[in-house]
C-alpha cells in the first residue's frame, strides 16, 4: 500500500498528482469465501479489519448494496464517547474510544480524531444524581469521566446560557477525552486497509437471500450471484431486520429515522461537544465551522431516510434556548437515516439461531462511536466464538430478561 | 363555601385580537354510551341542550355540550351549579355505566376576540382553519403550541379556547404573544 | 469597471437614494437595489475569499445561487453571518462587512493558500498530519478550524421575534415566474385554494428580464396583468419573499417568509415560518443557469451571463464596459444583445459550438457582434480582477490563438432546471441528454398519504426553456392539481407565448476540451469550497466512484449554496473520468431546506417563557413569593427549599425538616396525579394495574399500591382510596399522571376493551396540601368546619369529605414522612385560599411551608421508596424487599410474568438496605460498593450502589440507601463505596428505617 | 410529517397530534406463557420494510387508540380502523393486497 504522507503529496504535486492509486481496490465477488460481511459501512469494514489484523482471517468479502459508508455511518453526527453508565456498555464504548486514539496512525489515514472534551449537561435534580453515578460507576470502569459544576461548564463552553430561566445548568459529566471525528474517513480509512490486505470490497452487491444447510450457512445469493462462505456476518444497522427475515429469524429490533441537521459554517465558536438531554439536543462545530446538531428519533417504524420536521423543530427550539446566539444562523441542510433500536436500546453483537451466521446491529443512535469496538469484538466473536466484550449483547437476552438500559442515566444516547 | 378564583383570575391582554380570561366556568367530564337515551335527557336537563354530533359543540352562554370522543362529553353549566349538576347525572344515569366528574376547577377557559382570531389560533395549531373548513359550531382538540387544548368558536370573531388549569398561564401568554405579532392576512 | 448606468434598471427608484456601508465604507444606491447591485454599481467587484484558498472572489449571480457574495450583515442583536449579497434588498443604514479574510478584504494572510494549492488537493487532510499524534487535536486542527468557517459567530441575544403559522391549501404554487404566475391562475380559476409563493421581491423571474411576447403582450405586462387578476380571486393567496423551503410526506411544506429583513425597522415578527399541508405541489421553481469550466473562471468579473443581463436591466448596472461573452448555447447572446444595447462592448462572443444559427445569434450579428465559434476561453487574465481572456481551439488543449482585453467575462453552461423541491420528498429524475439537464421524471413523482403523486413541475424547472411550452405547462400543471384535488370549474384558455428561435446546445464539461492539468488545476467547479475540475479527477483516479463519495471528498456541493452552480458540472467531469453516462454516475440526493432558513424561524415563538410550558399549582404563585427554590420536575417547577434571608438551601432544608418533625410543615402536594377508576369492573382493572390487590379495599379506605410495567420493572406507585362501591381514587408520582392514564387507557382500550371501566384524570381539579407534624391536627380543628378528625373517627390510612373551614375538603389520613399527616384536597380555585389559612391558623403551632427535599429526606429517614431514586427502570419490586405486595392471590397482574424470567428470579440481584457511613458522614451520590478483582474486561467488580442519599438533622448524620449483593443476610457488615477522586468510603449495611421504627409518630 | 385519519373523531389528523404506539395486534401472553412465547409478544416485532400494521393514539384529539396499516417504505396509509380488533378488517386487507401485490395477512410483508 502506498503510504501517505506530507512527503507523499509533495512529491505528486511534482508531477500533477498522476501518481496516486485507487484507495481501495474494485473487485469482483470470487466463488467462495471464508467470511462474507454483509454491510460496508464503519462496523462491516472495521470487523473485516480486525479479522484480518488480529486473527489472521483476510480472505474475506464484504458485500455493500449501495456504495461503502453510504448509511449511518455517513449520517450521524461523529460523536465519540464512552462514558456509559452499564459495564458493558462502558467497556465496549471505552475499548472503541481507545482505538480512535490511534487510528489515523494504525491505518495511515486521517480521521481527524479530535478528542476536544463531551459535556453531558445536567439540567435536573434527576439528572444530577444521573451522573454522579455514572462518574462514579466510570471510575471504577478505567473511563476517564469528571463531575464538574456550571461555572466549569460556561469556562468550557462560553456561548452556553448556562442560567436559562427554565432548565439552569447544574453540572454535566465531562469526558474530556471524548470528542468527534471525521465519519466518512473512518469508513474509507478501513475500507483502504482491508483492501490491502487482499479483502474483497464489492459495492453495488445487494445480498438477497440467505443459503443454509441443515441449520448451517453456506453462502449468500446476491445482485451478483451466489457467493459461497462458512462464516457471515450481518452488519447492516437499520437493515438487519430485513436480513435476519432472509435467514429465518427475528431481531428485537425495530427501526426508525434518526435526523441531524448542520448550520452554514462561521468561524470556531464552540470547542466542545455539547449534549443536553433534559431538552433533546446535542451540538458540536465541525472543522468546517458548520454547528452540527441532533436529536432524538421518531415514534414509528421508517425505512424512508426522511424524518418528521417537528422533531428538528423540537430540537432547534431546545438548542437555541441552550445556546441563544445560534439563533441568527441558518440550517444549511438536514437529513436523516435509519436506526435499529432494540428492546432495551442497547446494540446486539451475537450469535445467531444459525450456526455460522453472526450479527451486528441495534446500534440505534450511539453507532459510530462504537465502529472500532464494534469491529473488534465482532471480529473475536467470529474468529472464537466468544468475547467478553460481546458477552452480555447476545440476542437472547431479552428471554431472560437481562437487559442493559443505558436509559437510566440520560434521556438519549447518542 | 370559600370564593373560588380562575386560574387567570380576570388576565385581558388587549389589542386588535383581544386574549382575555372568560373567567369561572362549571365543566363536567361525562363519560357514558352517549347514544343512550338516559344519559341525552340528562345532558338536556343540565345544559338545555341536545347532545351535538361528532366533531360539535353546542353552546348558549354558560351552558353548553362539546363532544369529546365517542365516549365522553364536556358539559358547560355555570360554575356554581356544577356540583347540583354532577348529583343530577348521578341521579339520572344510577344503575348505568358512566362517568361523570367535576372539574370546572382543573380547566381554563380563554377568549380570543378579533378580526384575525383565526389566524392567531392557526399561528399555534396544526388544524385547518379556514373559514369554509372550521365554523361555529365546530369542536375541535388538538394542541396550541406545546399543551393540549380544545377550541369553538363562539361567533364569527370569538374563539373560546380551554387548556388544563395548570398551563393556563403560558397558553394566555401564547395567545397573547400570536395575537400581538399581528395577522397574516391569509385566512380571510 | 463595473459602475451604473445611466438608464435602465426596472426595480430600482432612482428617486429615492439609499445610503450603506460596506466593509465602513460609506457608499449609496438606490431603492430596489440588492446588495450585490449596489456594490458593483459601486465598482466594489471583490466581495470575499473563499473557503480553502483565500481566493479573492466577486458575485457570480445575481439570485439563491450565489456562491461567493457572503457577508456578515447589521449588528449586535440584529447580526448575521453568512448573508447572500444577492438575496440582500438594500435599505437604509445597512452595513455588511466581508467574511474569511485576515487581516483584509484587499490583502488576506490565508492567500498563501493558493500558492500552496498544488500541495492541498482533494482530500489532502486525510494522507498527512497525522504525526505526531498530539498535533492534529493541538496544532494542525486549530489552523484548519481558524481558517475555515466563513462568517463571524453571532454574540448577542437575537434582537428580533419569529413565529409559525399553518395552513391547509389544495394547491401550493412555489416560484412566481411565468409558469407559477400561470398555474396559480388555472388553478385558481378551477376554484382551488391556492397559495403561491415566490422567494424574491418581485414577480416574473426571468422573463421580464428577457421579455418576451406572451398572449400577444410583452412578459412584464402579461405578468403585471396576471398578478392582478391573482390578487382579485378570493381563494388565492400570494406571497412575495416567501421562499418554498422543503417538501415532506403527506403534503407537508415549509415556507421561509421574511418579512422585515428588507425594513429591519418594521414592527412584527423577521421571519414566519409557514407550515402548509397541500393537497398538491406545483413547483415552478425556474433554472440555473451553469457555469463554464475554464482556467481562472473564478476570479472577480467573472459571472453567469444571466446575471450581467440582470444587472443591466434590473438594476441599471453594468458589471464591466468591455465583457466578453462566452457560450455554449443561444441563450447567452441575450447578454450581449443587452450590453450593446446598453452601449457597452462586447469584443466577442466566444461560442464553443462550432457553428450555430438563430434568431439572437442573427441579432447580435446585426448588431456587428464578432463570434467566434469552436472557440474557448484558455484562461482568463487578471489579478484580483478580470484583465482580459486568452482564447483557445474548443477542440485543442488550450494554445493560445488570441488575447482580448476586457474586464468581464459572461459565461454560459447551459440551464439546470432546480429540481430540489421536487427530490426532497422522493421524487426522482431523468437525464436529458439533449438539453444536457436532469428534469424530473413525472412517472416518479413524490407520492402521498394515499399512495398519490402529489408534486408537478412546471416550466422550466419541468424541462422547458421556452417561454410557449413554460406557460402552457405551467397552466396545464396548476389545472391538474386543482383536478387532483376535487376542483373542476371551467377556466379560461392556456395562455399562448412566442419564442424567438433558437439552435441547440452543445454540452461543454470543460474548457477547452483537452484542457492541460495546469489549466484543470485552475478550472473551478464549486467556488466557494475551491473545488477545481482536477481534484474531482483526482477523486476519480483513486476510486471515489459514486457520486457521493466524490462530493464528501472533494466537497464539492457541500458549500452554502448546496452546489446549485457545481453539481451538473462536478457530476459531468466525474462520470468523463470513470467513462461512464451520466445518469449511471447518479446525481446526489437534495436534502431542505431550499437554501438556508433561520433557526429563529424554525423556533418561532417557543423562546424565554414560551420556550416550554411551566405548570403551576394553585400555590406556585405563592411559594415563588416566599423563597422558592425550585426545581423541574417535568414541566412542574415544584419548591426544593422555602429559603429565608441569610440561610443557605442546605440550611433551609434542615430547618424544614426539623420543623415538621417538632411542629409543623406543610407541603403543597397537588402535583400528585390522581385518577378517578370508575365502573363494574374497575375492581378487576386496578387488580391488573397494581402488583397487589385492590378490588378488595374497603370503602373508606387507603392503600399502597405498586405499579410494574409488562416488562417487570417498577413504573409508578401511590395511595389508592376506594371512593365508592364502583369508584377508586389511584394517586400517581408527580411525574406520572399523564403517563399512568394513557398507561390505563392503553390497557382499557387496545386489550381489555369489553372490560366496563372508565377513567378520568382530575389532577388539576385540586390543590392538595400536606399538613404533617405534632401539631397537624390542631391547626385543621382550628380552621373549624364538621369533620370529626380525631384518631377514631379517622384512623391512618382512611380517608373522609366534609368542611374544614368552609372549604370543601377530601381528607386522606397517609404519611410520606412517617408524621402525623393529613392531605387534604380542596378545588383548585379555593388552593391558594386554603393555603393562606393554613398559613395564618397555623402560625401558633409553629407552621413552616417545606419543599421536595425535605420531603424526600424525611421518606429516607423512614425507609420509603422513591420512584426515581431507589428505582431506575432496571429494579423489580423484589429488589426492593417489596415482595409483600406482589399478591400470591392473583393469577395476573402486569409484570407477574416478567417476574418469572431468570435473571428476575435470579437470588444475586442486588437488594435493598439502609446504609451508615461509619464516620457520620454524607454517602457520595451515585457511589457502588466495590468487590475485589476485576472482569474479563478488566473493570473493577462491584457489589451494590447507594440509591439515595442525604443528611439526616433529625439524626445529626449521613443516612442512605442502597441496593447490595445479599444486603439484607449481611446486616452489620461493613462495605467500601467509592469515591470518585479515587478514595473510598465504609458504610455499614443496616435496616433502612432509620427513624421511629414503630410508626408510633404517625399513628396517633 | 404524516396525517392519519382518526376513526373515532372523524378528523385528518396532523403527527404532532398523535403518538405512535409500536405493533399492533400483539398477543398478550401471561403468567404459563412459554419464555419464547413471552420474549415474542414483548421484544420480537415484525418490522417490516413495507406494510405495517401499528397502533396510534389520538393523544391530542379525542385521546383514543386506533389501529393504521401503513408502507414503512413508502409511508402510504392503506386505512385506520378501531383498535378494538385481533385483525384488521378485511376492506383494507383488500386494498392492501391490491396496491402490494404478493402481500397477505399474516406473512411477512
Amino acid at each position: 500500500m502506498r503510504r501517505y504522507s506530507a512527503f507523499a503529496i509533495a512529491k505528486e504535486a511534482m508531477r500533477n498528482h498522476t501518481g496516486w492509486d485507487r484507495a481501495w481496490a474494485k473487485s469482483a465477488p470470487k466463488k467462495k469465501y471464508d467470511v462474507i460481511i454483509v454491510g460496508a459501512g464503519g462496523h462491516g469494514l472495521a470487523t473485516a479489519y480486525y479479522l484480518g489484523k488480529n486473527f489472521g482471517i483476510t480472505n474475506v468479502a464484504i458485500l455493500e448494496k449501495g456504495w461503502l459508508g453510504g448509511g449511518n455511518t455517513g449520517r450521524n453526527t461523529t460523536i465519540i464517547r464512552s462514558n456509559y453508565l452499564q459495564d458493558p456498555s462502558a467497556a465496549i464504548y471505552e475499548k472503541s474510544r481507545s482505538l480512535y486514539e490511534t487510528m489515523s496512525q494504525d491505518l495511515n489515514y486521517n480521521v481527524m480524531f479530535s478528542p476536544r472534551g463531551v459535556i453531558m449537561l445536567a439540567q435536573t435534580q434527576h439528572e444530577v444524581r444521573g451522573y454522579k453515578r455514572t462518574a462514579h460507576a466510570n471510575a471504577l470502569q478505567g473511563v476517564q469521566t469528571e463531575w464538574i459544576g456550571p461555572e466549569r461548564v460556561k469556562e468550557l463552553c462560553p456561548i452556553m446560557n448556562i442560567d436559562g430561566p427554565r432548565y439552569p445548568v447544574l453540572g454535566g459529566l465531562w469526558q474530556a477525552r471524548g470528542g468527534t471525528a471525521r465519519h466518512d474517513a473512518v469508513a474509507w480509512g478501513y475500507a483502504r486497509a482491508c483492501s490491502d490486505m487482499g479483502m474483497d470490497i464489492i459495492q453495488k452487491c445487494e445480498v438477497t437471500g440467505v443459503r443454509q444447510e441443515n441449520g448451517k450457512v453456506i453462502g449468500v445469493d446476491t445482485s451478483q450471484g451466489p457467493i459461497d462462505c462458512d462464516k457471515l456476518g450481518m452488519v447492516v444497522a437499520g437493515h438487519s431486520g430485513v436480513l435476519a427475515q432472509m435467514a429465518g429469524f427475528r431481531l428485537p429490533i425495530e427501526s426508525v429515522a434518526l435526523q441531524a441537521l448542520v448550520s452554514e459554517p462561521i468561524k470556531p465558536c464552540m470547542d466542545v461537544v455539547v449534549m443536553a438531554n433534559t431538552v433533546h439536543g446535542y451540538m458540536s462545530q465541525s472543522d468546517k465551522g458548520e454547528m452540527v446538531i441532533g436529536g432524538g428519533t421518531d415514534g414509528y417504524n421508517n425505512y424512508t431516510q426522511r424524518g418528521s420536521f417537528h422533531h428538528i423543530e423540537e430540537t432547534v427550539r431546545a438548542l437555541v434556548e441552550t445556546f441563544p446566539m445560534i439563533s441568527r444562523l441558518k440550517m444549511l441542510r438536514q437529513w436523516g437515516g435509519i436506526v435499529d433500536v432494540t428492546g432495551d436500546r442497547s446494540p446486539i453483537l451475537s450469535k445467531t439461531p444459525v450456526e455460522g451466521v453472526f450479527v451486528n446491529c441495534g446500534w440505534g443512535t450511539g453507532g459510530f462511536k462504537a465502529i472500532p469496538g464494534s469491529g473488534w469484538a465482532m471480529a473475536e466473536l467470529m474468529a472464537k466464538g466468544q468475547s467478553p466484550l460481546t458477552e452480555e449483547f447476545s440476542m437472547f437476552r431479552f428471554r431472560e430478561g437481562k437487559f442493559i438500559d443505558e436509559s437510566v442515566a440520560a434521556g438519549v444516547a447518542h | 363555601m370559600s370564593d373560588a378564583v380562575s386560574a387567570l383570575n380576570g388576565k385581558v391582554a388587549a389589542g386588535e385580537v383581544t386574549v382575555r380570561d372568560s373567567g369561572l366556568q362549571g365543566m363536567i367530564i361525562l363519560r357514558g354510551d352517549l347514544a343512550d337515551k338516559k344519559l341525552r335527557s340528562a345532558c338536556k336537563a343540565v345544559t338545555g341542550l341536545a347532545v351535538p354530533e361528532r366533531g360539535k359543540a353546542v353552546v348558549e352562554g354558560k351552558s353548553g355540550l362539546c363532544w369529546m370522543s365517542p365516549d365522553e362529553l364536556l358539559v358547560l353549566v355555570p360554575y356554581e351549579q356544577a356540583g347540583e349538576a354532577v348529583a343530577k347525572i348521578d341521579e339520572a344515569l344510577s344503575g348505568t355505566h358512566y362517568l361523570a366528574e367535576n372539574v370546572s376547577d382543573a380547566r381554563a377557559l380563554i377568549l380570543v376576540e378579533g378580526e384575525f382570531g383565526r389566524e392567531v389560533i392557526a399561528k399555534l395549531a396544526p388544524v385547518d382553519l379556514h373559514p369554509d373548513s372550521f365554523g361555529v359550531g365546530d369542536f375541535r382538540r388538538t394542541h396550541l403550541g406545546q399543551v393540549a387544548a380544545a377550541f369553538w368558536m363562539v361567533d364569527e370573531d370569538t374563539f373560546a379556547v380551554i387548556c388544563f388549569r395548570s398551563v393556563a398561564e403560558y397558553t394566555f401568554n401564547l395567545l397573547a404573544a400570536s395575537a400581538k405579532a399581528g395577522r397574516v392576512g391569509h385566512l380571510v | 469597471m463595473s459602475t451604473r448606468l445611466a438608464k435602465q434598471g426596472r426595480l430600482i427608484n432612482r428617486g429615492a437614494a439609499v445610503s450603506f456601508s460596506f466593509n465602513g465604507k460609506h457608499l449609496r444606491g438606490y431603492e430596489g437595489d440588492t446588495l450585490a447591485s449596489a456594490l458593483l454599481a459601486n465598482d466594489q467587484m471583490l466581495v470575499g475569499r473563499s473557503f480553502k484558498y483565500h481566493r479573492p472572489r466577486g458575485v457570480v449571480a445575481s439570485g439563491a445561487e450565489e456562491p461567493n457574495g457572503l457577508v456578515n450583515l447589521g449588528k449586535g442583536g440584529k447580526f448575521e453571518p453568512n448573508q447572500r449579497v444577492t438575496t440582500t434588498e438594500l435599505f437604509e443604514g445597512l452595513s455588511a462587512t466581508s467574511q474569511n479574510h485576515w487581516p483584509s478584504l484587499e490583502f488576506d494572510v490565508g492567500a498563501i493558500n493558493t500558492h500552496l494549492s498544488r500541495f492541498l488537493p482533494a482530500g489532502f487532510y486525510y494522507k498527512m498530519f497525522m504525526f505526531p499524534r498530539p498535533f492534529w487535536k493541538h496544532v494542525y486542527e486549530p489552523f484548519i478550524r481558524k481558517s475555515a468557517g466563513l462568517g463571524k459567530a453571532p454574540k448577542d441575544r437575537d434582537a428580533d421575534t419569529y413565529e409559525h403559522f399553518h395552513c391547509a391549501v389544495d394547491v401550493l404554487v412555489i416560484g412566481g415566474g411565468i409558469a407559477g404566475l400561470a398555474a396559480a391562475k388555472a388553478a385558481g380559476e378551477r376554484g382551488a385554494r391556492v397559495l403561491l409563493v415566490e422567494q424574491s421581491a418581485y414577480w416574473g423571474g426571468r422573463a421580464v428580464v428577457d421579455t418576451p411576447q406572451i398572449d400577444g403582450m410583452q412578459a412584464e405586462k402579461w405578468v403585471d396583468q396576471t398578478v392582478a387578476l391573482l390578487q382579485e380571486m378570493p381563494n388565492v393567496d400570494l406571497r412575495l419573499r416567501c421562499m418554498g423551503a422543503g417538501v415532506y410526506d403527506h403534503g407537508y411544506a415549509l415556507a421561509y417568509e421574511r418579512l422585515t429583513d428588507h425594513a429591519p425597522s418594521e414592527e412584527g415578527p423577521r421571519h414566519r415560518l409557514w407550515r402548509v399541508r397541500a393537497k398538491q405541489i406545483v413547483t415552478a421553481t425556474g433554472a440555473i443557469e451553469r457555469p463554464l469550466s475554464f482556467a481562472a473562471n473564478d476570479l472577480p468579473g467573472v459571472l453567469l451571463a444571466s446575471a450581467v443581463r440582470d444587472y443591466v436591466v434590473n438594476y441599471g448596472v453594468s458589471v464591466g464596459d468591455r465583457t466578453v461573452v462566452v457560450t455554449n448555447n443561444d441563450d447567452a447572446y441575450r447578454t450581449a444583445i443587452v450590453l450593446k444595447e446598453a452601449g457597452l462592448e462586447v469584443p466577442v462572443i466566444v461560442d464553443a459550438r462550432d457553428a450555430a444559427e438563430g434568431d439572437l445569434i442573427d441579432q447580435a450579428k446585426a448588431l456587428g457582434i464578432r463570434i467566434a465559434f469552436g472557440k474557448g476561453i484558455a484562461k482568463v487574465k487578471g489579478g484580483k480582477r478580470v484583465t482580459g481572456v486568452a482564447l483557445c481551439n474548443q477542440a485543442g488543449e488550450g494554445g493560445v490563438v488570441e488575447e482580448i482585453d476586457c474586464d468581464c467575462v459572461a459565461m454560459s453552461g447551459g440551464w439546470s432546471p432546480v429540481v430540489h423541491l421536487w427530490s426532497h420528498c422522493g421524487g426522482k429524475l431523468i437525464w436529458d441528454a439533449e438539453q444536457a439537464m436532469f428534469r424530473p421524471d413525472p412517472e416518479k413523482a413524490p407520492t402521498g398519504d394515499k399512495g398519490q403523486p402529489f408534486v408537478t413541475t412546471a416550466g422550466i424547472a419541468n424541462g422547458h426553456l421556452f417561454t410557449a411550452e413554460v406557460v402552457s405547462d405551467g397552466w396545464a400543471a396548476g389545472r391538474a392539481a386543482a383536478k387532483a384535488a376535487g376542483h373542476t370549474k371551467k377556466g379560461a384558455q392556456a395562455p399562448e407565448g412566442v419564442d424567438a428561435v433558437e439552435g441547440p446546445l452543445s454540452p461543454v464539461w470543460l474548457m477547452p476540451q483537452g484542457a492541460k492539468y495546469e489549466l484543470r488545476a485552475k478550472a473551478w467547479l464549486d467556488f466557494q469550497n475551491d473545488v477545481k475540475v482536477s481534484d474531482v479527477q483526482l477523486a476519480a483516479r483513486e476510486g471515489f466512484e459514486s457520486v457521493e463519495h466524490t462530493k464528501r471528498y472533494t466537497t464539492l456541493g457541500m458549500a452554502t449554496d448546496q452546489g446549485k452552480l457545481s453539481n451538473i458540472n462536478g457530476l459531468a467531469i466525474l462520470s468523463k473520468s470513470l467513462n461512464a453516462d451520466i445518469p449511471n454516475v447518479g446525481t446526489t440526493t437534495f436534502r431542505p431546506p431550499y437554501t438556508p432558513i433561520s433557526m429563529g424561524a424554525i423556533t418561532g415563538v417557543a423562546r424565554d417563557e414560551l420556550f416550554q410550558p411551566v405548570r403551576k399549582t394553585p400555590v406556585s404563585d405563592w411559594s415563588n413569593g416566599n423563597g422558592a427554590d425550585n426545581e423541574p420536575v417535568g414541566q412542574w417547577r415544584r419548591p426544593y427549599a422555602y429559603v429565608r434571608s441569610g440561610e443557605s438551601v442546605h440550611d433551609a432544608v434542615n430547618r424544614e425538616v426539623k420543623n415538621a418533625r417538632e411542629k409543623l410543615g406543610l407541603l403543597d402536594a397537588s402535583t400528585l396525579g390522581k385518577l378517578i377508576v370508575k365502573g363494574p369492573d374497575a375492581g378487576k382493572f386496578l387488580d391488573m394495574m397494581y402488583t397487589n390487590m385492590m378490588s378488595n379495599l374497603a370503602v373508606g379506605k387507603c392503600r399502597y399500591g405498586l405499579m410494574c410495567t409488562e416488562n417487570g420493572f417498577l413504573m409508578d406507585d401511590g395511595v389508592v382510596a376506594r371512593m365508592s362501591e364502583d369508584t377508586w381514587l389511584c394517586h400517581t408520582t408527580t411525574g406520572g399522571a399523564e403517563r399512568i392514564h394513557g398507561h390505563m387507557e392503553d390497557w382499557l382500550q387496545c386489550e381489555w376493551w369489553d372490560w366496563k371501566v372508565y377513567v378520568a384524570n382530575v389532577t388539576e381539579q385540586y390543590a392538595q396540601v400536606a399538613v404533617v407534624g405534632p401539631n397537624a391536627r390542631k391547626v385543621l380543628r382550628k380552621l373549624g368546619g364538621d369533620m370529626d378528625l380525631s384518631a377514631e373517627a379517622l384512623p391512618f390510612m382512611q380517608w373522609a369529605t366534609g368542611k374544614i373551614g368552609d372549604f370543601d375538603a377530601r381528607v386522606f389520613r397517609i404519611s410520606f414522612s412517617g408524621e402525623l399527616s393529613y392531605e387534604v384536597a380542596v378545588p383548585a380555585g379555593q388552593g391558594r385560599a386554603f393555603w393562606d389559612a393554613l398559613m395564618e391558623a397555623g402560625e401558633e403551632f409553629g407552621v413552616m411551608p417545606y419543599g421536595t427535599e425535605a420531603l424526600h429526606i424525611m421518606r429516607a429517614e423512614k425507609g420509603f421508596i422513591m420512584i426515581g431514586d431507589e428505582t431506575d427502570g432496571t429494579v423489580i419490586p423484589q429488589d426492593l424487599n417489596l415482595q409483600w405486595a406482589l399478591s400470591k392471590k392473583k393469577e395476573d397482574y402486569l409484570g407477574k410474568r416478567a417476574h418469572e424470567r431468570s435473571h428476575m428470579a435470579d437470588p444475586n440481584r442486588w437488594k435493598l438496605v439502609g446504609l451508615e457511613t461509619v464516620d457520620g458522614s454524607v454517602l457520595p451520590d451515585g457511589a457502588y460498593a466495590i468487590a475485589e478483582g476485576t472482569n474479563d474486561n478488566g473493570q473493577r467488580n462491584t457489589q451494590g450502589r447507594v440509591t439515595s442519599t442525604y443528611y439526616s438533622p433529625t439524626l445529626e448524620r449521613g443516612i442512605a440507601m442502597g441496593l447490595v449483593l445479599h444486603g439484607p443476610d449481611r446486616m452489620g457488615e461493613v462495605i467500601e463505596f467509592n469515591k470518585v477522586d479515587g478514595g473510598t468510603v465504609a458504610a455499614k449495611i443496616v435496616d433502612p428505617v432509620f427513624y421511629d421504627k414503630e410508626g408510633e409518630k404517625q399513628n396517633v | 410529517m404524516l396525517i392519519l385519519h382518526c376513526p373515532y373523531c372523524g378528523v385528518d389528523a396532523d403527527e404532532t397530534d398523535l403518538h405512535a404506539g409500536g405493533e399492533a395486534h400483539l398477543k398478550r401472553e401471561g403468567p404459563g406463557s412459554t419464555d419464547d412465547d413471552f420474549e415474542d409478544y414483548l421484544f420480537l416485532r415484525e418490522n417490516p420494510k413495507g406494510v405495517h400494521f401499528e397502533r396510534w393514539r389520538h393523544v391530542y384529539g379525542c385521546g383514543k387508540w386506533f389501529l393504521a396499516a401503513r408502507c414503512t417504505n413508502t409511508l402510504e396509509v392503506f386505512g385506520t380502523y378501531s383498535a378494538q380488533t385481533t385483525e384488521p378488517p378485511q376492506e383494507i386487507k383488500d386494498i392492501i393486497s391490491e396496491k402490494r401485490s404478493g402481500w397477505s395477512w399474516g406473512n411477512l410483508s
